[in-house]
């Protein structure tokens, strides 16, 4: 059930892009982040591990301070990007977003065309000088997340009309599209067959050439063949982080290693 | 703002319409906006103050009260020209094919009153036919179909007909013997009120709408016996047929001499202030009282106004300008 | 999941269970309730409309008599001079000789034997004739002198006669008509001096005073309703979709917002005849706006649509499923921006609906215009400006309606519902315009 | 005419401040819109506002006051004895600004030169009948004062005028070159222009709360009044309606409530059912064919003139009902008295209010996911169990908001009361009695002959307030019940 | 990537529950399904695979008529339950449903209580006589779709509150709780973690006892694992058919062999 890291064990770390201390998360009544700190290291990937409902895409949302949109919704500590408190008053929550961008772990398109889904982004931030270049962006972001071939004669197709693993691919295009500095992916695979998935991973790989990435998955596999470093949650505690090898290979917390040796859900 | 602005009774605004229209008609003065909205709201209009912005001319249904007099001179509206044009006939008609009646007030006051005499007693309606009110009537339902609380109708149908009623059957004096109150004056009013109480038991049908209504509502149900306007009357003769009253047919002719006994009178209001200052205001209400329009054989007498036997006294207080109050 | 259920032969899906049965007869019973529902209200439509259109179809035609009058000198001008103040001395009254001769000379002409007077005749004429006679010549002063040939309405009465209103029965007892008159137009309308015809004039005409039916047209006042519902368009749409916006998206859940919630809630059960209260007391008595104009009518019937659009407003917002609102968030568009781009297109048909009942609400209301002067006799003139249209004092279709409805002549019963079928024209295309636009942005996701 | 050309120049200057903001931001970073803070229209419309909206609130305060200003200053050349006891100073003001609108008019058509115009003396001019030739219809003959104070009125709006443009012109100016100097690449252009806008949803916003208080206070002082005159207790505890005109009239507003009460809700028995029946026929039976007419066509009921369903109660349904019902009737019961009854009127009103529930209710309806449509069917639920269960507890806001409007609409009905239902007050339990409404009393009494002084009409005022309170309880409860009911999808 | 099957090799296989031939579907223009034949053998675990988008969802929607409910989608050829055409008109689609049910792909919560959202299809059908036997039903249906841990003390929160996972297993809860003969599963498992999947896929393997489930996976491991038959597809047609050992030892069509050895996606 668990093959060795393939890649991305020898990655060099660089210093940290986000910093997150203390970081306690309520739905209501409900404690659902436990007092998690976590360092988010530039240009590498770093995967979320554990259990479902364990508080993975609770947390991946308070990065970019998604988690203000859902009402009952109150987070606790500080999260830095850059050295900068993004909970800080003064923020731009939307400057935020920008530069952290997120796919979601439920495809939503919006009711548009395929090309509106992933021209949206280039547009709203100007990314594009003419619709040449729009064009090309949008072929771009497809072709990356492995998409293009598929929908390339029907752009002007509802984007609603897509199949589950489409509609993911759609959403990672859109996401990859504004060119975000962290991109924050919520099981990006979940619906997609070995191959897209392959090619996702290899997106994946390529963006961390100039970017941070965030990615929650369940397939030990996947987190142990793109990323760099694992943060293993576990009901709403962060219980080990660290080097992906190190992790997978010689776990300290002994939940890890029933998670992984497939023993704790 | 160049034209005259008028508001006030809609008993009066067919008149002041016509008159406004030939008034645009034959004068470089735009034609005048008259507006309806009841006597009460248009005195109230009236009476808001001076200024363009408020209204030059209140029609009303009924001669202004002490009260509004006062309130309007709060605003700073002091000197009223107050204009009677003539009569408005009030007639009872019912259905076209149906039973033609003569009444008398006590014939009205036996089928409408909340309570009738009977044996000396004073006792809740019992009528049911109008057989039951005077055995020369056919045997037909009693449904009359009267004015709202609201219309100044009312006022003159409770006083001139139910009022005359009740003092003719003698419930007016066994009421009065029973009255409550301090002084003969209260008592009075205290009988008065009793006397015009119509029954409620859905005999008598009061109108808030207007005489359209009324005929709407004859039209439906043909036993039904409505109160009308001389005017609205003679333009539905085809459907129409009116009961006389104390044997006197209702006519602008028979109004005018006083044989006819319900009608009331009809007025404008015209705030001196604003003669000389909004144009045709002046003129607009001398042509209103001009022999070939509000005389009697002007296209307002054609329409339906009883007019007024003393014209000329109006025509010359218009003239002069004379302010109410002053003249009396 | 007992092992008797396992054991159960397997059932076709072609045989039901009672259960089924029944289930399926609760559906059957559903669909028919929705039918009959939409049957209902189809139906009841159906049932107006006939009456709507069978009672005022008839105003769109109108009765006219055409003869040629001489425009005498000897009256009109007595210097001679052509002198226009001299000339406009003559009032209407004047020209009524005028007219007699014409008609006598056009029945002679005609070779119509008959024993009526010249002045029962000229009584068939509505009383417009004068007026209009007076207008030719006071425009064009030169035609004093020559012999022109004009078409006067017929009065209410023959008019009706013509459309099987009146009939000699019926007239029995009334004085603005005879049968002897009756004889004649039936003579009049062999020669083919009188005759039946569409009448555009009720279309684009103002109103006229009671004693001439035959003359009123609801044009006037449908210019003032055309300007009221532009102010109303222009200011309850985005006022109303701006307020809903901030409410809905933006204000914070708090009690405030609450108040203002209900407020706007309770705004729309207020009696229209107080926005009437409000508008007077405002907008004529503080702002000092002038009265009976279309301005005016329209920012009191903004103020009564507004609670109405924001209502469906607000529920349209509501009813955008928050994924999408993340969708946006997500890839760094503002709050301001999800909005504008993706949940007010989405919530577009509800408030499309809100602005088509709120409008049409506001087309045929007549109680606040009351109180602001819009209802009586305003026979003013089109207007050639949308200043002039926006503050000279005008009426609205409703309220022309209204007032001919309540008026004596049952000429005017005719043209009460004929004004009614305009306005449902009006009514229809202003939706139609609006049912186009929702179908655009109605989608299913 | 320079109003026009005024408000030309700064519709101007607003396109001309959106491109060149929009460019400055531009070429402050090189021609590379990825480098700007914001997307370059921000930069536009940020200018652009800046421009607009400090002058436009110039533009229109100095449009209220200058008249009132120059009146003050006019007013003083009008000698005291020209305002006689019974007119006040501002008629004898409007008579001055007519005389130079019409000065302006001749001017206008060339039919006085400029210089007449300011050197008339009304001894050597007919002034009356030179302007009536020009249409400007005087009341009275000028007087010298009126002339000269005229005459000095131009000269002051001219100045005014003049002025004016130049201040507005300065004031757009000025936030035009200060904004296009903010446009370059590091300005938050975005963030200011949201803010701008979220202004004026927050503006927007308070209108309603300033038509509620502009409500509550143009019926407030009225009220008062009334009950200055009529004992309270009365008013919110007796049992009698009967104005009278005579005074000391009964006037209890509880038979009027029964009434409202009792008619809205046979009206809502009737709109509410067969509204969300056709809604939920239209949104999940009907084809799209059927959908797309029919619900225009539904609408219409909601557009056609009250008076037409008066009618429609009073002539046809009021008769029917009164054919089963009444005395001899086809039922052979005899319930019913006359053809106005709470039902014939409840009736007529439900149909009106049809579109009201089902077009709004349709519209939400549909906006529900199909997922959750899918959810319940692919559990073998049937099409209606799904609506039940799944599509109407989703879509309850806005049916509860649709109903709301509905209710409201059927309180705040007249005509078709006044001729559907009759016009008597009385507290009864049968459908078939004739009664009145609160909002029909409310017309009437102000529309009536009375006094209006009187407390027969000030009561109007009284019951427009008491209406408002009542209401606001009732739409209290609607927001419970939402916040209690309501199932978020998603 | 591929694990050898582990069950489900030696299964007897029954008569043919559902019978497809012949099967098109268009959405509009698009034609999805080309000519697909397969028979869905009772008390069996059938596997669809094939690369994303290929038509796995469209033709698994067919079998319980779920296409129905999108408008511009046509379905042609025969499909057979029990040997009664599910297409005939007189076939009442509600009636098929209760017998083949269905878990999305997307999870797809009622916005009600978790109680509420599995209890649906148990009170429409009738399942229960009491508020006790109801109370047993929830019960047993989360505790096999493995939620029942993590959501017994909030029974009454809104199901639209769960994590991702939580949802889907909320899903397959209450398809479980109305009992169908046949049960189609769309991707099950793609926001489960190892444990959650192999408690699923316990749950898949108990119901095979006694009804056929259909289930969509992107995970060869799983397919093989579960699966006694395997339909591979591509591009809307269906390659390759068969025993599932076969299909992943032995395909006999090259496109089915560069699949699953991962060379075409
Ligand atoms: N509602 C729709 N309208 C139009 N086209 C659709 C619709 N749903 C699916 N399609 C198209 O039909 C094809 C098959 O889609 P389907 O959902 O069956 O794929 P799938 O095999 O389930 O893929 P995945 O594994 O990504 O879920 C795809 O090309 C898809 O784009
Ligand atoms: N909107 C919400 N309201 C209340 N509780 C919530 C909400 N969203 C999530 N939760 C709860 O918070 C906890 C963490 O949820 P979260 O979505 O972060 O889990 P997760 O790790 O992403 O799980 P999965 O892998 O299943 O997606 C869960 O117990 C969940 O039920
Ligand atoms: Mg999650
Ligand atoms: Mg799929
Ligand atoms: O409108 P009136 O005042 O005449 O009833």
């Amino acid at each position: 059930m668990f093959d060795a890291p393939t890649i991305g064990s020898t990655v060099e770390l660089q210093d940290s892009k986000i910093t997150a201390s203390g970081v306690h998360v309520f739905y209501g009544d409900t404690h659902a982040i436990k007092d998690v700190n976590v360092n988010i290291a530039a240009k590498t990937v770093t995967a979320f591990i554990g259990p479902s409902g364990c508080g993975k895409s609770t947390f991946l949302r308070c990065l970019n301070r998604m988690n203000d949109t859902i009402d009952t919704c109150r987070v606790e500590g500080n999260i830095h990007l850059d050295g900068e408190d993004i909970y800080d008053r003064r923020v731009d929550p939307v400057q935020l977003r920008a530069k952290v961008g997120m796919v979601f772990q439920k495809p939503n398109p919006f009711p548009k065309s395929i090309y509106d889904n992933v021209a949206y982004g280039a547009r709203i931030h100007g990314l594009a000088r003419n619709k040449s270049e729009l064009d090309a962006i949008v072929e771009k972001a497809l072709r990356r997340a492995a998409l293009w071939g598929e929908v390339k004669d029907r752009l002007g197709a509802p984007g609603t009309g897509l199949s589950g693993g489409q509609q993911q691919r759609l959403c990672i295009a859109r996401a990859v599209a504004t060119e975000p500095e962290v991109l924050l992916m919520d099981e990006p695979c979940s619906a997609l067959d070995p191959i897209a998935t392959a090619q996702v991973e290899e997106l994946i790989d390529d963006l961390r050439t100039r970017f941070s990435v965030v990615i929650v998955t369940h397939s030990m596999q996947q987190a142990a063949r793109v990323s760099q470093k694992t943060a293993f949650f576990h009901l709403g505690h962060l219980v080990e982080f660290g080097d992906t090898p190190t992790i997978f290979t010689n776990p300290s917390d002994e939940r890890t290693e029933s998670y992984i040796t497939g023993r704790i859900g | 703002r160049d034209q005259v602005q008028i508001a006030g009774s809609s008993t009066v605004l067919p008149y002041a319409s016509i008159v406004a229209e030939a008034f645009g008609e034959n004068f470089d003065f735009p034609t005048p906006v008259v507006e309806s909205g009841g006597s009460s709201a248009g005195l109230k209009r009236f009476c808001d103050g001076v200024g363009e912005n408020t209204i030059d001319v209140a029609n009303a249904s009924r001669k202004v009260k002490e009260k509004e007099i006062k309130k309007c001179a709060e605003n700073g509206v002091t000197d009223i020209i107050e204009v009677k044009i003539g009569y408005d006939g009030i007639v009872f008609a019912n259905d076209i094919n149906g039973n033609g009646f003569s009444y008398t007030p006590t014939d009205w006051f036996l089928a409408l009153s909340d309570k009738v005499m009977v044996d000396g007693e004073l006792v809740a309606n019992p009528n049911k036919t109008w057989a039951d009110v005077n055995v020369n009537f056919p045997a037909q339902d009693i449904q009359a179909f009267v004015p709202g609380t609201k219309h100044g109708t009312r006022e003159v149908f409770e006083d001139k007909v139910i009022l005359e009623g009740c003092e003719a059957t003698g419930a007016f004096e066994h009421i009065l013997a029973s009255a409550e109150g301090d002084t003969a004056k209260a008592r009075k009013k205290a009988a008065e009120k009793a006397c015009i109480a119509l029954r409620t038991d859905g005999r008598s049908v009061d109108i808030d709408g207007d005489y359209t209504e009324t005929l709407a509502r004859i039209d439906s149900n043909k036993d039904g016996i409505g109160v009308f306007g001389l005017a609205f009357y003679e333009n539905n003769t085809d459907k129409l047929q009116v009961a006389t009253m104390s044997g006197i047919v209702p006519s602008t002719e028979s109004i005018a001499s006083g044989e006819y006994p319900v009608s009331r009178p009809l007025f404008f209001y015209v705030k001196k202030a604003h003669i000389g200052v909004i144009p045709g205001l002046k003129e607009y209400a001398e042509f209103f009282v001009a022999e070939e329009i509000a005389g009697p054989d002007g296209p307002l007498a054609e329409y339906g106004l009883v007019a007024d036997p003393e014209l000329e006294n109006t025509q010359s207080s218009v003239a002069d300008e004379a302010i109410l109050g002053s003249n009396m | 999941m007992s092992d008797a259920k396992l054991l159960t032969p397997k059932t076709s899906i072609h045989t039901q269970s009672p259960r089924t049965k029944r289930r399926n007869a609760a559906e059957t019973r559903f669909k028919v309730f929705g039918m009959i529902a939409i049957s209902i209200g189809l139906l009841m439509l159906v049932a107006l409309m006939g009456t709507i259109l069978s009672k005022g179809i008839g105003a769109f035609q109108q009765s006219f008599i055409t003869m040629e009058v001489e425009l005498l000198e000897a009256k009109l001008d007595k210097k001679g001079n052509r002198n226009l103040s001299d000339i406009k001395k003559v009032t209407t009254f004047g020209y009524t000789p005028l007219i007699k001769n014409a008609f006598a000379k056009a029945v002679k002409d005609q070779g119509i034997e008959t024993d009526l007077k010249t002045k029962d005749m000229a009584k068939m004429l509505s009383k417009s004739a004068a007026a209009q006679l007076r207008n030719v010549v006071i425009d064009n002063p030169q035609k004093i002198g020559q012999t022109i040939k004009f078409r006067f309405l017929a009065n209410s009465r023959i008019d009706g006669y013509l459309k099987g209103r009146v009939s000699r029965e019926s007239i029995a007892n009334d004085k603005n008509v005879s049968v002897a008159q009756l004889d004649f137009a039936d003579q009049l309308l062999k020669a083919g001096v009188l005759k039946k015809t569409f009448n555009i004039d009720f279309i684009i005409g103002a109103d006229a005073s009671d004693q001439r039916p035959e003359a009123a047209g609801i044009g006037v006042a449908m210019m003032g309703s055309l300007f009221m519902m532009l102010v109303v368009l222009g200011l309850s749409l985005p006022i109303g979709v701006a307020a809903s916006i901030y409410l809905e998206e933006f204000a914070p859940k708090n009690w405030i917002t609450d108040v203002i919630e209900v407020n706007i809630s309770n705004l729309a059960a207020v009696p229209s005849i107080v926005f009437g209260i409000l508008g007077l007391a405002v907008f004529i008595n503080y702002m000092h706006l002038p009265q009976s104009a279309p301005l005016v009518g329209g920012l009191v019937l903004t103020l009564m649509t507004l609670p109405t659009i924001i209502i469906s407003t607000r529920a349209s917002l509501k009813s955008v499923p928050p994924s999408i609102r993340d969708a946006a968030l997500g890839v760094g568009a503002s709050k301001m921006q999800s909005v504008f781009h993706h949940v007010l297109p989405l919530a577009a048909p509800g408030i499309l609906t809100g602005t088509i009942i709120g409008l049409g609400q506001a087309l045929g209301e007549t109680a606040p215009l009351l109180l602001i002067g819009m209802i009586g006799f305003i026979a003013s003139n089109m207007p050639t400006t949308i200043g002039e249209g926006l503050l000279s004092p005008n009426s609205a279709m409703p309220a022309q309606i209204y007032e001919w409805a309540k008026r004596a002549d049952p000429a005017f019963y005719e043209r009460a519902w004929g004004g009614i079928i305009i306005l449902l024209v009006f009514l229809v295309s202003m939706n139609t315009l609006a049912v186009i636009l929702r179908r655009r942005f109605e989608r299913r996701w | 005419m320079p109003l026009t050309w005024l408000v030309l120049i700064l519709l101007t200057l607003v396109g001309l401040g959106f491109i060149l903001g929009r460019r400055r931001a531009l070429r402050s970073a090189n021609g590379d819109a990825r480098l700007l803070h914001s997307r370059p229209h921000f930069y536009g419309a940020n200018v652009a506002l800046s421009t607009l909206v400090p002058s436009l609130g110039v533009l229109v305060i100095w449009l209220l006051l200058q008249p009132v200003l120059i009146d003050r200053s006019v007013s003083h050349m009008i000698p005291p004895e020209m305002v006689p006891a019974d007119t006040t100073l501002g008629l004898v003001m409007s008579d001055v600004r007519r005389v130079a609108e019409g000065l302006d008019v001749a001017v206008a058509r060339g039919v006085m030169s400029e210089r007449d115009s300011n050197t008339l003396r009304t001894e050597l001019t007919d002034l009356r009948a030179r302007l009536g030739e020009v249409g400007v219809a005087l009341g009275q003959d000028v007087r010298p004062e009126v002339l000269s104070a005229a005459q000095s009125y131009r000269r002051l709006s001219h100045a005014g005028t003049m002025g004016m443009t130049l201040v507005v012109l300065a004031v757009a100016i000025a936030g035009f070159g200060f904004s296009l100097i903010q446009s370059r690449k590091e300005f938050r252009a975005r963030n200011v222009v949201e803010r701008g806008i979220l202004s004026l949803l927050i503006l927007a916003a308070s209108l309603a709360i300033l038509t509620t208080v502009g409500i509550v206070l143009s019926m407030l002082f009225e009220t008062i009044n009334f009950f200055g005159l009529h004992d309270w207790r009365d008013f919110f505890f007796g049992n009698t309606w009967a104005p009278n005109f005579r005074g000391e009239s009964e006037l209890s507003i509880l038979p009027l409530l029964w009434g409202t009460i009792y008619i809205s809700l046979i009206a809502l028995f009737v709109a509410v059912p067969v509204g969300l029946f056709a809604a939920i026929y239209l949104s999940e039976y009907a084809g799209p064919k059927t959908r797309s007419f029919a619900k225009p066509l539904l609408e219409i009921l909601a557009g056609i003139p009250t008076i037409v369903y008066g009618l429609f109660a009073l002539l046809t349904v009021g008769p029917m009902l009164a054919g089963l019902f009444g005395q001899g009737g086809a039922l052979g019961v005899s319930w019913m008295a006359g053809a106005t009854s709470v039902l014939t009127a409840g009736l007529v009103m439900g149909i009106m209010l049809i579109p009201f529930v089902s077009s709004l209710s349709d519209d939400i309806i549909n906006a529900v996911p199909q997922s959750m449509r899918d959810g319940s069917l692919g559990l073998g639920a049937t099409q209606s169990e799904t609506i039940r269960q799944v599509v109407l507890p989703a879509a309850l806001p806005g049916i509860v908001g649709a109903v709301l409007l509905a209710t409201s609409r059927a309180v705040g009905e007249t005509m078709i009361v006044v001729m559907g239902a009759g016009a008597i007050a009385k507290f009864s339990a049968n459908p078939f009695d004739s009664m009145t409404t609160i909002t029909t009393r409310i017309v009437s009494q102000l529309t009536g002959d009375g006094d209006f002084s009187s407390p027969e009409t000030l009561v109007a005022f009284a019951l427009g307030l008491s209406l408002f309170v009542l209401t606001l309880g009732l739409n209290v409860l609607a927001l419970y019940i939402v916040r209690t009911y309501r199932e978020q999808y998603e």
